[in-house]
């Protein structure tokens, strides 16, 4: 098994669905020329030409919707933002002329297009720029929102979202490109509402997905694991359409859930997810659910607080202690 | 800095009927009068309350559908804001369908899903019907440039108010379409409102026409009431699109005779009933029967039957959407994604 | 006390603030000459003239912006979207520059402005036109979101809301703008972050604002007051500040918990008040949390569909039925 | 069509110095290199990795702070975009305070709230440092409102880069500024790139200045490598603004030396290296010196004092900025609502 960046899988996605089908072309800022703000699209322009590997000026609400408008003729755009947070000035192209289009039409056109880019906080970008918006999209019926925590996943995932006949929020990690992992050879394609189970266990089930999967829920579940409690860590890859089941059955099994998200708390996925399971297995909660989200306040820029403010290992660890009532 | 148009000038005999075909001219007649009538009576079936939501109505406004429609083959695609039934009709949307759709019946041209503001046809290349203002313009830059993606020779004509000049997606639109060269022609229906807003009003620059110096894109002012005009500045605009791919911005001057939505009284808040009397005075069916009848094309009889024909057309588009059924309660879940082979595997 | 309708209150409100404060001004599409879309600025024009009745082109984040940029150097914004549909293409100015401007300047500037109008469905508006967006807006901390149910706190509230020191969302109905109720003689206000007990109640706890609260809740808790069920039916006023206590309060007597909104299903408001409730009163919850929101669809034209999406009586009282185990 | 800036060529004796006190031009000689030293310094901090996140620098646009400042009184507004240390190191914001900032201190200018991106003072009328492109633009157009609505004499400068131009809101904000005639002047810093896109791939117009037509605005075009150009065309814009309230548009022309931010290398992706050195020639400081020798206002030894002066600044600067604390703990809570009489009873 070849080992890969993030960066290089979510390359290898796009390059492989543009050898696969001419329809398929990339638009953004500084795709092309530059070669990705980070580098994720290095090296298409020039083997795809200008034609497939657009850049664009600064008009995200423009290029976002010039790649719904081709999406309805037939092409399929891959959008990238240059980050999630420039999204908010294209928002009403993605939840209303992306998000409704196929049923305002009373499906006479689908919209199969896919807005990808990094999300969440990376190093001291301040409030505007570290945003972590996927409870704003998964709001929405119509979209389907992705958010992969590794590059076997993100390759997989990519090209399904690549496929898809719908339009497709897919949030990356901007601190997660460089690392790497594991992927199959050759190709393969990653079902969406399948989650993934990172670690078995049997006393506490934890889900987190993207980057506080694995620079924090998998800290903890093995912090936790040395000190005897074993974690069911699930990963549900992608957050709409949700593996409802797995998470269900996970929580049949240790009786206790905590959600490790990034996002702000005040209707967030986590409360979606903790709502789902109190509802749906409510008799086999043996204690409340418990949340670790971003601190209810705009991200500073000062490291100090920033790291305070978001989930970390001792964060997850005390919540794990209160579902298990210990001390 | 408004260039007006000049391909017929040059390239065709020069008459008052563009030497077209008589059967072209009596059908825009009677696509012209459709429209109005079908209009009529939408006002007519939303006072009686068998339709809801908004309703914006195309009266006065008929020569731009159809000069602009005149100047497309089919390939072509069309969009546009809610004020959407007067395109749609003259592209060609089946009347029995669009009057369903107004009473929300499942035999709509979008099942009852839509309404008013959201007609749609994938078989007429038409992409609806958008009802946030401004938020269409992006779409048709895509159109425009999936065409050239393709290297096809089509044209994408995109229309608009003049209220929609002043929102941040007609800049980025605009700036894309030119700075790509794509085939699109956008048109501002300027209709001198945008609701009780006069053009005055809201844009710094009272000449819409010169929008389009900030992004060096061919502009032409065009008289919305005369449909030849507007056939002449389509045309070239679309010829120059496919031979191109270079955009053109049209400002067709027209008027609006209805209020804004059925909600909206024709005149009192800001406007005056004298003002919509004078402008009615330059019709655009007047304006084309008067030159059909001194062309001898057609004559008053022609007219009554005219007027019998389309109403029959009317009455048989009421009856079909009186008849039909309301969309069934399962319908509801339909349309919300695609189901796609990725997510079946 | 005087009997006015909610579009009447409003339009009180705004007027004693004008009449109190001269650094308060009203902009908006439609709100001087036309006398407002809705007329809730009926008359203002003529009362207190062009400089501070101000109509705009429809550019929502221009006079947004300009409204926050405003409210910067110290004057009182009232920025009225003629529907909170059209904040969405103004999206970035009211959760970048409106909600993190204070926290992004170390306590340089503060946004006193106040952003209104009506939300949620009115009558076969179709998908782009009828959304209920609270749930967007109480995500971003920053904002306060208001949501009034009846003209004595519609009142009350948008004059906290235009003294208020920060920026406030304050969503109101279309379709609940002609309705009338009692409001008390002269000057009041309402604070923000306490909720109102509609019905006193044992047997269930039903939390729910604005629009449904009247047209749903309410008709559901008498159904269910002849039917012998007694609701403790909960209006929070503020969706954030939420009156946390109050609907844990309530729970604790009724151990049960419905919760109605128009919103969409996930990530709504209702998912965090069943976080919030699950974690601080689980002990006292003898039935899972149930919630009635709209169908998880973009909501079409046709009356019988969009009757068949939104909260109806009959689901709310089914929803009762089942955290009280009846059948 | 940009007109040229007159108002010190016809109501001043013309002077290469404008006949501006010597120490006028002396302080300005020590503001701009203030600012390079004091990006030279950051940029060094930055490497030592003591300043985190974007940190975009203001080498090359020196005289536009200061050419810009210059006009202004203590009452009048500056706001900018992201790039702002050049503006809020010559609007008067504390070296102390701005370097703490960056190296993310309790005593920075926002406690370390916003970094780089964001510097504020409230005392100075400095309202930011804005990091969403564009998204400025509108408050500028809201300050100036708030000018025009107490009737003051007051102007708002609004910077922003010629990537800025594409966006939607730049046609709103100057739509609604026009209008309204707001005084405003709006600034555009062209330097050639919004990040690695020049202006002719990015903008359907190569002469920004054509964007001023849209909106019917008094445009300038200025060269920014000239303080003595840019304090000229300001005054004028902002005498304009505080006697008529009329908005003006200014594209001054200017060259940025360093990568957009610290992680875009100098050259290489998208312009030469000797592109850079070339425009170096042209350099703001040596252009302001230049003229100051030749007219005998000051000479090399100046220069060397003047050079250890600002070194001493800096360095007091870094020092007070290594030895400040950082923001304690509980300052994660403070700054998100600010409490108000309305919560309290
Ligand atoms: C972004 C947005 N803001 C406001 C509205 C409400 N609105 C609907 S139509 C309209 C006026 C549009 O006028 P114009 O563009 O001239 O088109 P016309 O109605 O004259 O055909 C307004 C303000 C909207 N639909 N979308
Ligand atoms: C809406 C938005 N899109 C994208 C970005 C990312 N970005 C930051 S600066 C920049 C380039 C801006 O260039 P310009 O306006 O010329 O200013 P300059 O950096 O040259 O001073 C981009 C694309 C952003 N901050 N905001
Ligand atoms: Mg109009
Ligand atoms: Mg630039």
């Amino acid at each position: 098994m070849p080992t890969v960046s993030l960066r290089e899988a979510l390359h290898q996605a796009m390059d492989e669905e543009m050898a696969r089908d001419e329809r398929v072309f990339l638009v953004g800022e500084e795709v092309a020329q530059y070669n990705g703000a980070y580098k994720v699209s290095q090296g298409l322009l020039q083997k795809w030409g200008p034609k497939r590997i657009v850049d664009t000026p600064i008009a995200e609400s423009g290029f976002a919707g010039i790649g719904i408008g081709a999406a309805m003729v037939g092409l399929r755009p891959i959008v990238e933002f240059m980050t999630w947070n420039f999204s908010l000035v294209a928002f009403d192209q993605i939840v209303n002329n992306a998000a409704k289009m196929l049923s305002m039409s009373g499906g006479n056109f689908n919209v199969p297009i896919v807005f990808r880019g990094p999300g969440g906080a990376a190093h001291s970008l301040a409030a505007t720029h570290s945003q972590a918006l996927e409870s704003l999209y998964a709001h929405f019926p119509g979209l389907k929102v992705v958010m992969p925590s590794n590059p076997k996943d993100a390759k997989g995932l990519l090209k399904t979202a690549i496929r898809d006949d719908n339009p497709v929020v897919f949030i990356e990690s901007e601190m997660m490109y460089g690392e790497k992992g594991d992927i199959p050879e050759g190709e393969y394609t990653i079902p969406f509402g399948v989650g993934n189970v990172i670690r078995e266990g049997s006393d506490v089930t934890i889900v987190s997905w993207s980057k506080v999967l694995q620079h924090v829920a998998v800290k903890a579940a093995d912090q936790l694991a040395n000190d005897g409690i074993s974690v069911d860590l699930i990963d549900p890859r992608t957050i709409r359409p949700m593996d409802w089941e797995l998470i269900f059955e996970s929580v049949r099994k240790t009786n206790r859930l905590v959600i490790v998200e990034e996002g702000w708390p005040f209707a967030g996925v986590g409360a979606q997810i903790s709502h789902e399971v109190s509802k749906n297995v409510f008799d086999y909660l043996d204690a409340p659910v418990e949340r670790v989200t971003q601190e209810d306040v705009p991200l500073p820029y000062a490291h100090n607080l920033e790291v305070a403010s978001l989930p970390s290992v001792e964060k997850v660890i005390n919540a794990v202690n209160k579902v298990l009532y210990r001390e | 800095m408004a260039q007006s148009a000049t391909l017929f000038s040059t390239s065709k005999k020069e008459s008052r009927t563009l030497g077209l075909p008589k059967g072209t001219l009596l059908k825009w007649y009677d696509e012209m009068l459709l429209v109005r009538r079908f209009e009529e009576k939408a006002a007519q079936l939303y006072g009686m309350g068998k339709i809801g939501g908004f309703c914006h109505l195309y009266n006065g406004q008929e020569a731009i559908s159809t000069g602009s429609i005149a100047a497309l083959t089919a390939d072509d695609y069309v969009i546009t804001a809610y004020r959407d039934h007067g395109l749609a009709l003259t592209r060609g949307l089946d009347p029995k369908a669009c009057m369903a759709e107004l009473l929300a019946k499942s035999t709509g041209i979008t099942k009852g899903k839509g309404g008013s503001m959201h007609f749609f046809s994938k078989a007429k290349n038409f992409l609806g019907g958008h009802a946030i203002v401004g938020g269409h313009l992006p779409l048709a830059a895509g159109v425009a440039f999936a065409i050239k993606y393709r290297g096809e020779k089509k044209v994408c004509l995109c229309f608009m108010g003049d209220g929609a000049t002043n929102i941040g997606e007609f800049h980025e639109a605009l700036n894309l379409a030119a700075l790509w060269k794509l085939p699109v022609v956008y048109i501002i229906e300027n209709n001198k409102y945008s609701m009780g807003t006069s053009v005055e009003r809201s844009s710094a620059v009272e000449d819409l026409s010169k929008k389009g110096l900030a992004y060096d894109m061919r502009t032409v002012v065009v008289d919305g009431m005369n449909v030849f005009e507007v056939y002449k500045a389509v045309s070239e605009a679309a010829e120059r699109a496919k031979s191109t791919y270079e955009p053109t911005l049209l400002e067709i001057r027209t008027y609006r005779y209805r209020g804004h939505s059925m909600s909206d009284p024709i005149a009192g808040h800001y406007r005056t009933k004298e003002e919509v009397d004078s402008e009615k005075k330059n019709d655009p069916l007047s304006v084309l029967s008067d030159v059909l009848k001194s062309e001898k094309i057609l004559n008053e009889e022609y007219l009554e039957i005219a007027d019998k024909r389309i109403k029959k057309i009317i009455d048989e588009a009421v009856e079909f959407a009186e008849q039909s059924p309301e969309p069934p309660p399962e319908e509801l879940y339909n349309d919300v994604y695609m189901p796609t082979k990725a997510e079946k595997d």
